[in-house]
């Protein structure tokens, strides 16, 4: 066996915390949506957390030797790298006609599909609702 | 170092993974196994690898196929093709510029996914890993054995698409959307695309499984003093292809998946909004027009990116390979080690991690923020640094050496001088202005075909006929062997060498009917050239296959080590039997101690002790 | 044998650069060059061909060559060598250098053709006010002029099919759209090539020194009649071209809009 | 010819003839880390760049976006939640049945192990009935882009959870007929070590997707 006959941690602790830090951030998420900015960071840091928890006792990363470690590092850079990559075309290109999310309505009127404030001209439909939209007129 | 060499013969049945170190076991289940277990649901690396084999060849033929007829209405466009109007009863027998779009969008698929990645690293990968590390086979041989079951569906969506309405996918091997996504776009992209996508799916969840076994295995299953910088530069090869595989192609797996929803959900990650197809915006774009809609409002670029993230390391992965097989055949055939061993690994690796950085190189004109254009240019360019040091160090293997002239060692030799041709050119390519002018040219087709074909699949030819006695206990006939080299060298390069002339003058690829404009007409002698060519060697391939199948029954029976070479494959019997080995290896030097002062012969076994 | 061998090693160097040699005499090299930046294209092409060429011919002399002296039938052992480390560092510096000087030396020209922040300013034409739109679609390409407003997009715009015409000796700048999959705009004469992408609207300028009708090619596959996605480029000087506009206006009120949609 | 055609050694049959019956020398080399945790590393290195696939796309999609809806207003967060809390309960419960299988405690693992499958199981089935309830509503993936992404991610890690439930039911099976031995416990590590990675997917998933 390559190692001893416990985990070598509580797993009590680590779980409460999991727990705890899963209840601030639904309560974050749920309560502090302004500003936006503060919002993100909040609930990054407590993901940050709970996904470095899991990853260092539960999967025992912080017992593992560096062979096991260097399987899984180049990773971060490389979602780095595509992410990177990837927002100047996607997120920032200023040469698109539409951001993203723009469809065509009812009207054939190229609208903001994702606008929460014309939830009936786009197509989205907000959760729970839809027996309060009209059905569409068909045929265009 | 300590370990036992005794023959264990009580020790208890462990599954592969739970031997401790130096373990020595002895299986007892001896009987024979039946021809399904055998053949079929084998286990045993040795008949994996040659499953990939056979299937790859039998896909090469196929994609060699699709060549000709690409190069038949290249330099004849519209005119039958004869023999062949009952397969064209509309056309009379000419290829229909459907039919030709498709075709090199399958030829590229099926060479790339099809041929050159099963072949290279599903069955010399498979064959030679546990060989040349001394091991009895894979970490996981069952996994391994998923790993080509896993092929199964892949080639039965491929060959399905040539079954379906519209034909297979007609969108080039790269699919770009929105031509790929929405289906009145073209015919391929009804169900072809469908079935494209699948395919490809299933050949990476099969490249994965291999994937994971190789670096497994070389890692954990080497023979005793085997360490890393004793691996062969074809270990190596597999290895860092086999890394490349894992970190490379989950994104494209992802990123099909996201096309596959685009395509059957009517999703839209890859598609902006208010397009009109065929001057009518396509029904499932309105709404209320049909049942399900289409949420627009995507990215083209987003598709080419992670395409690329994955495809551009991709061509390491059908070069990587190639390249150890190479190192170790120019060796073995000069007599002479490896000319700057660590810096090939070193410089192997770097192709590999600067392979990450370097995709954007063929968006330059796609629309790419021309800034990102600048940064991937520098990285491909700096690319060719750890080429060039593999090419000088192969020189310097060769350089005073005593070569033998044997037809693995010619196709090795043809491998570093068209290799050299391809790299250059991809020079150019890499500039970024000189690539708005040459993309998409034939410059680029030809760049690439001297890479994969005269490259790598040269590099293959060498490695069959290297490794054939190994495989069958014979060897290949080394005059017929000789005459299909020349011919293939010559009229390889009589293809592929014009096609950077048209290239220059401008053509540009994925055309059915280059002369529908004024400015290329002037260029159909030469295609006409080219063609002739292409069908020359195409041809040529007879003596391959006659002199394989041939020798597979009745070619010289030769004994372990016929080329007298020093690494570990050389060791087992020939063909080697379940397990491979019938002796515990202990390995004292690297693979390439060949001509040493200090010995008679002129090589030393990895495993003699001085 | 081994005379054989190395012969056709030999006829790799000798016949390639024989043909690119030979390329121009039979026609087998760039068109002609109209564009103003076309000759730095041309230009660093040339630069890297000499530079590939050399590297070309040394590497594969030198393998004929080994092949040559190293497979004669001789006495004794092979030299038995490991590597140099000095040899090493001189071919990972030397072309290190090479490659650097080629990246560099790239950098001017493409930031000239692509950058938006580089387009001309100042003149007639600009990012703000292109002479044209010019659209791509399955199989065909439309140009788009604005009428007397000199906005694209309002009512008075003229559409042209298949044929684009530009003034010239003069900084042009247009936008490139498509309206269903991905185009590419190449006109081999100019040296320039833009991919024309579905919901963008791309900026693209050149400027053409000679007069002339040139073909305007699509580039990227965009379907079963990518083959045939033909334009043309006509370069006419600037009287021409107004008289051109005057005739195309004409054109467009008389026949009723709807002719040219 | 010359000497391209030098004599190859000869086939010698007493020593060259492939041998049927072969002791199987398998040697464990390299750094000490079992093959099996080697490979399962492997293997979730290629999950991260899959969800990287995924994810990196809904990122750069939704910065690129006009506007972006609040989650909250189109998706149930409070029963995700609960959701949540399930799946880090039974990542707790399978560091359990892992603990019990290094014991070698057979009906401790097997306990353990029931109740991560069903907890697992749970979770899936939240999940199958969110799905139900926001399909009836009409919010198909093709509806806009912000529920396109989220059937994507979220269905990918629904079968990933359900892929690992099935592993887990099947180690739980042979830990019920055949007993897994002390020695044997890298298989129920294995398998924890897939289910807390799914576990750790979500974590990030339900942050972006459900709370951003
Ligand atoms: C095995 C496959 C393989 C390999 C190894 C390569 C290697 C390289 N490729 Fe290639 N490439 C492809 C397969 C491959 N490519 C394919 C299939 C496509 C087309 C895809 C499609 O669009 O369908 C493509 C397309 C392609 C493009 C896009 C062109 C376009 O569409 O416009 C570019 C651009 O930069 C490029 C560059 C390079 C470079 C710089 C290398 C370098 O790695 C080469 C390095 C090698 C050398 C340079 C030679 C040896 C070095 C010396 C002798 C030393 C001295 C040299 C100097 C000082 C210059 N390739
Ligand atoms: C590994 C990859 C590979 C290989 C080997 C080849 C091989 C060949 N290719 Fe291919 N080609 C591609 C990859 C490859 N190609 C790709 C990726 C594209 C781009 C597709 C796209 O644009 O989307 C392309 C596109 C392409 C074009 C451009 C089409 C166009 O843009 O319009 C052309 C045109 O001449 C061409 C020609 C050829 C020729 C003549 C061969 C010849 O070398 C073929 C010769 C055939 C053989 C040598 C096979 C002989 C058979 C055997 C040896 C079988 C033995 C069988 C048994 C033992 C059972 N190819
Ligand atoms: Cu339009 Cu090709
Ligand atoms: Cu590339």
């Amino acid at each position: 066996m390559a190692h001893g006959k416990d985990m070598g941690y509580s797993i009590g602790r680590i779980f409460i915390t999991l727990f705890v830090l899963t209840s601030v951030e639904v309560a974050w998420g749920m309560f502090l949506r302004e500003p936006r900015w503060l919002l993100w960071s909040g609930l990054i840091i407590c993901a940050l957390w709970k996904g470095l928890l899991i990853l260092l006792y539960f999967m025992h990363m912080r017992f593992e030797k560096m062979i096991v470690w260097s399987l899984i590092l180049p990773t971060p850079l490389l979602v780095a790298i595509v992410l990177c990559a990837n927002m100047p075309d996607t997120a920032f290109n200023d040469q698109r006609d539409h951001q993203v999310g723009y469809l065509i309505d009812q009207t054939g009127e190229v609208v903001n599909g994702l606008d929460p404030d014309h939830p009936a001209k786009g197509r989205g439909k907000p959760h729970g609702h839809a027996s309060e939209l009209e059905a569409p007129a068909a045929g265009h | 170092m300590s370990q036992a060499t005794t023959h264990a013969a009580n020790s208890p049945h462990l599954e592969p993974g739970e031997g401790e170190a130096g373990t020595v076991r002895a299986h007892h289940d001896h009987h024979e196994l039946g021809f399904l277990r055998k053949w079929i649901f084998s286990v045993d690396h040795k008949v994996i690898g040659m499953q990939f084999l056979f299937s790859g060849l039998v896909f090469l033929a196929l994609g060699g196929l699709m060549a000709m007829a690409i190069r038949y209405q290249l330099a004849w466009p519209w005119r039958p093709m004869p023999g062949l109007a009952w397969m064209f009863p509309a056309t009379g027998g000419a290829i229909s510029p459907e039919f030709y779009t498709m075709l090199f969008t399958m030829h590229g698929t099926i060479m790339i996914f099809f041929v050159m990645i099963p072949l290279l690293t599903g069955a010399f990968g498979n064959f030679l890993i546990p060989l040349m590390i001394g091991a009895p086979d894979m970490a996981f041989p069952k996994l391994n054995m998923f790993g080509y079951w896993a092929m199964v569906p892949a080639f039965f969506f491929i060959l399905l698409g040539f079954f379906v309405e519209g034909g297979h996918a007609a969108g080039g091997w790269t699919s770009y959307p929105p031509l790929s996504t929405i289906e009145s776009a073209a015919p391929g992209s009804l169900t072809g695309q469908t079935c494209w996508l699948l395919g490809l799916t299933w050949v990476g969840v099969s490249s994965m499984m291999g994937a994971v076994n190789y670096v497994t295995t070389i890692v954990k299953m080497r023979a005793p003093g085997l360490t890393m910088m004793r691996l062969p530069l074809t270990i190596w090869g597999l290895l860092i292809t086999s890394l490349l595989q894992l970190f490379a192609l989950p994104v494209l797996t992802a990123a099909g998946i996201l096309q596959l929803l685009d395509r059957t959900l009517n999703t839209g990650f890859f598609t902006p909004t208010n397009l009109q197809v065929n001057n009518i915006t396509p029904d499932s774009f309105l709404y209320g027009a049909d049942a399900v809609g289409a949420a627009a409002g995507g990215q083209p670029l987003l598709w080419q990116h992670l395409f690329w993230f994955y495809s551009h390391p991709a061509v390491y992965i059908l070069v990587l390979p190639a390249m150890g097989f190479t190192s170790d055949i120019l060796a073995v055939h000069a007599r002479k080690p490896i000319f700057g061993y660590k810096p090939m690994v070193y410089s192997m690796s770097a192709i590999a991690g600067l392979g990450f950085i370097v995709w954007g190189h063929h968006m330059f004109t796609s629309g790419m923020n021309p800034a990102l254009g600048m940064t991937f240019m520098v990285s491909t360019v700096m690319i060719a640094l750890p080429s060039a040091i593999k090419v000088f160090n192969w020189l310097g293997t060769l350089w005073g050496g005593r070569i033998h002239l044997r037809t693995p060692m010619l196709f090795a030799c043809a491998f570093v001088s068209m290799f050299i041709i391809g790299g250059l050119s991809g020079i150019w390519m890499a500039a970024t202005p000189v690539d708005i002018y040459i993309h998409d040219t034939y410059i680029v087709v030809a760049h690439f075909h001297y890479v994969v074909f005269a490259g790598s699949l040269f590099a293959i030819f060498a490695a069959a006929y290297h490794w054939f006695p190994k495989m069958f206990g014979r060897v290949m006939n080394e005059t017929v062997g000789k005459v299909h080299f020349v011919g293939s060298f010559i009229f390889t390069n009589m293809t592929f060498y014009m096609m950077h002339q048209v290239g220059v003058a401008g053509l540009m690829r994925r055309t059915a009917d280059p002369y529908a404009y004024d400015v290329y007409q002037h260029l159909q002698p030469i295609n006409e050239f080219i063609t002739i060519s292409a069908f020359c060697m195409f041809a040529w391939q007879i003596f391959f296959v006659v002199n394989f199948f041939h020798s597979m029954f009745w070619g010289k029976r030769v004994g372990r080590n016929p080329w007298n070479a020093a690494s570990l494959e050389w060791d087992a019997p020939s063909p080697p039997g379940h397990g491979n080995f019938d002796r515990q290896l202990e390995v004292y030097r690297g693979a390439y101690e060949f001509s040493s002062p200090d010995v008679a012969e002129d090589f030393i076994p990895q495993t003699r002790k001085l | 044998m081994r005379y054989f061998f190395t012969l056709m090693l030999l006829l790799v160097p000798i016949l390639g650069v024989w043909t690119f040699v030979e390329a121009d005499r039979w026609q087998l090299w760039f068109p002609q060059n109209v564009s103003s930046f076309g000759g730095e294209i041309d230009g660093l092409f040339n630069l890297i061909l000499y530079m590939v060429g050399f590297t070309f011919i040394v590497t594969e002399l030198a393998l004929a060559w080994f092949v040559f002296k190293f497979s004669a039938n001789r006495p004794g052992k092979a030299v038995f060598t490991h590597g140099s480390h000095k040899l090493e560092m001189i071919w990972t510096a030397i072309p290190a250098v090479a490659l650097l000087f080629i990246a560099f030396s790239q950098m001017e020209t493409w930031a000239k053709v692509k950058f938006e922040s580089n387009f001309p300013k100042g003149g007639k034409y600009t990012k703000e006010r292109p002479i044209a739109e010019l659209w791509a679609s399955q199989f065909d390409w439309r140009v788009c002029y604005p009428g007397d407003d000199g906005a694209i997009g309002t009512a008075d715009d003229l559409e042209r099919s298949y044929e684009f015409v530009v003034p010239v000796n003069t900084d042009i700048v247009f936008h490139l759209r498509s309206r269903d999959v991905i185009h590419s705009f190449f006109v081999p004469e100019f040296r320039l090539k833009q991919d024309a992408l579905p919901g963008h609207t791309i900026p693209v300028w050149f400027r053409a020194e000679k007069e002339g009708i040139y073909d305007l090619v699509c580039a990227e596959l965009c379907g079963w009649g990518h083959y045939k996605m033909s334009g043309r480029m006509t370069v006419v000087s600037q009287a021409e071209f107004d008289k051109r506009m005057a005739d195309i206006k004409a054109e467009w009120f008389s026949n009723g809009k709807e002719q040219g949609q | 010819m010359n000497i391209s055609s030098a004599a190859l050694p000869a086939h010698d049959p007493a020593v060259d003839a492939p041998k049927p019956h072969h002791a199987i020398y398998d040697y464990d080399s390299g750094p000490p880390v079992n093959r099996g945790k080697f490979a399962i590393w492997l293997f979730l290195a290629t999950e991260v760049m899959f969800f990287t696939g995924l994810i990196g796309t809904y990122i750069v999609l939704r910065m690129g976006a006009a506007t972006w809806p609040d989650p909250a207003d189109r998706l149930a967060v409070d029963i995700t939640a609960l959701n949540t809390f399930f799946l880090i309960v039974s990542s707790a419960t399978m560091v359990k049945a892992v603990e019990r299988a290094m014991l070698g405690d057979n009906p401790g693992l097997i306990k353990w192990l029931a109740l991560t499958v069903l907890i697992g199981a749970t979770f899936v089935g939240i999940q199958a009935y969110e799905y139900a309830v926001l399909i009836k509503d009409g919010n198909l993936p093709d509806v806009d882009i912000f529920w396109s992404t989220f059937y994507a991610m979220t269905g990918f890690h629904g079968i990933h959870v359900a892929v690992g439930v099935i592993w887990n039911l099947c180690i739980l099976i042979a830990a019920i007929f055949r007993k897994i031995p002390q020695e044997k416990y890298m298989k129920v590590e294995l398998a924890g070590l897939y289910w807390h990675f799914v576990d750790l997917v979500w974590v990030l998933l339900f942050t972006i997707v459900y709370l951003m």
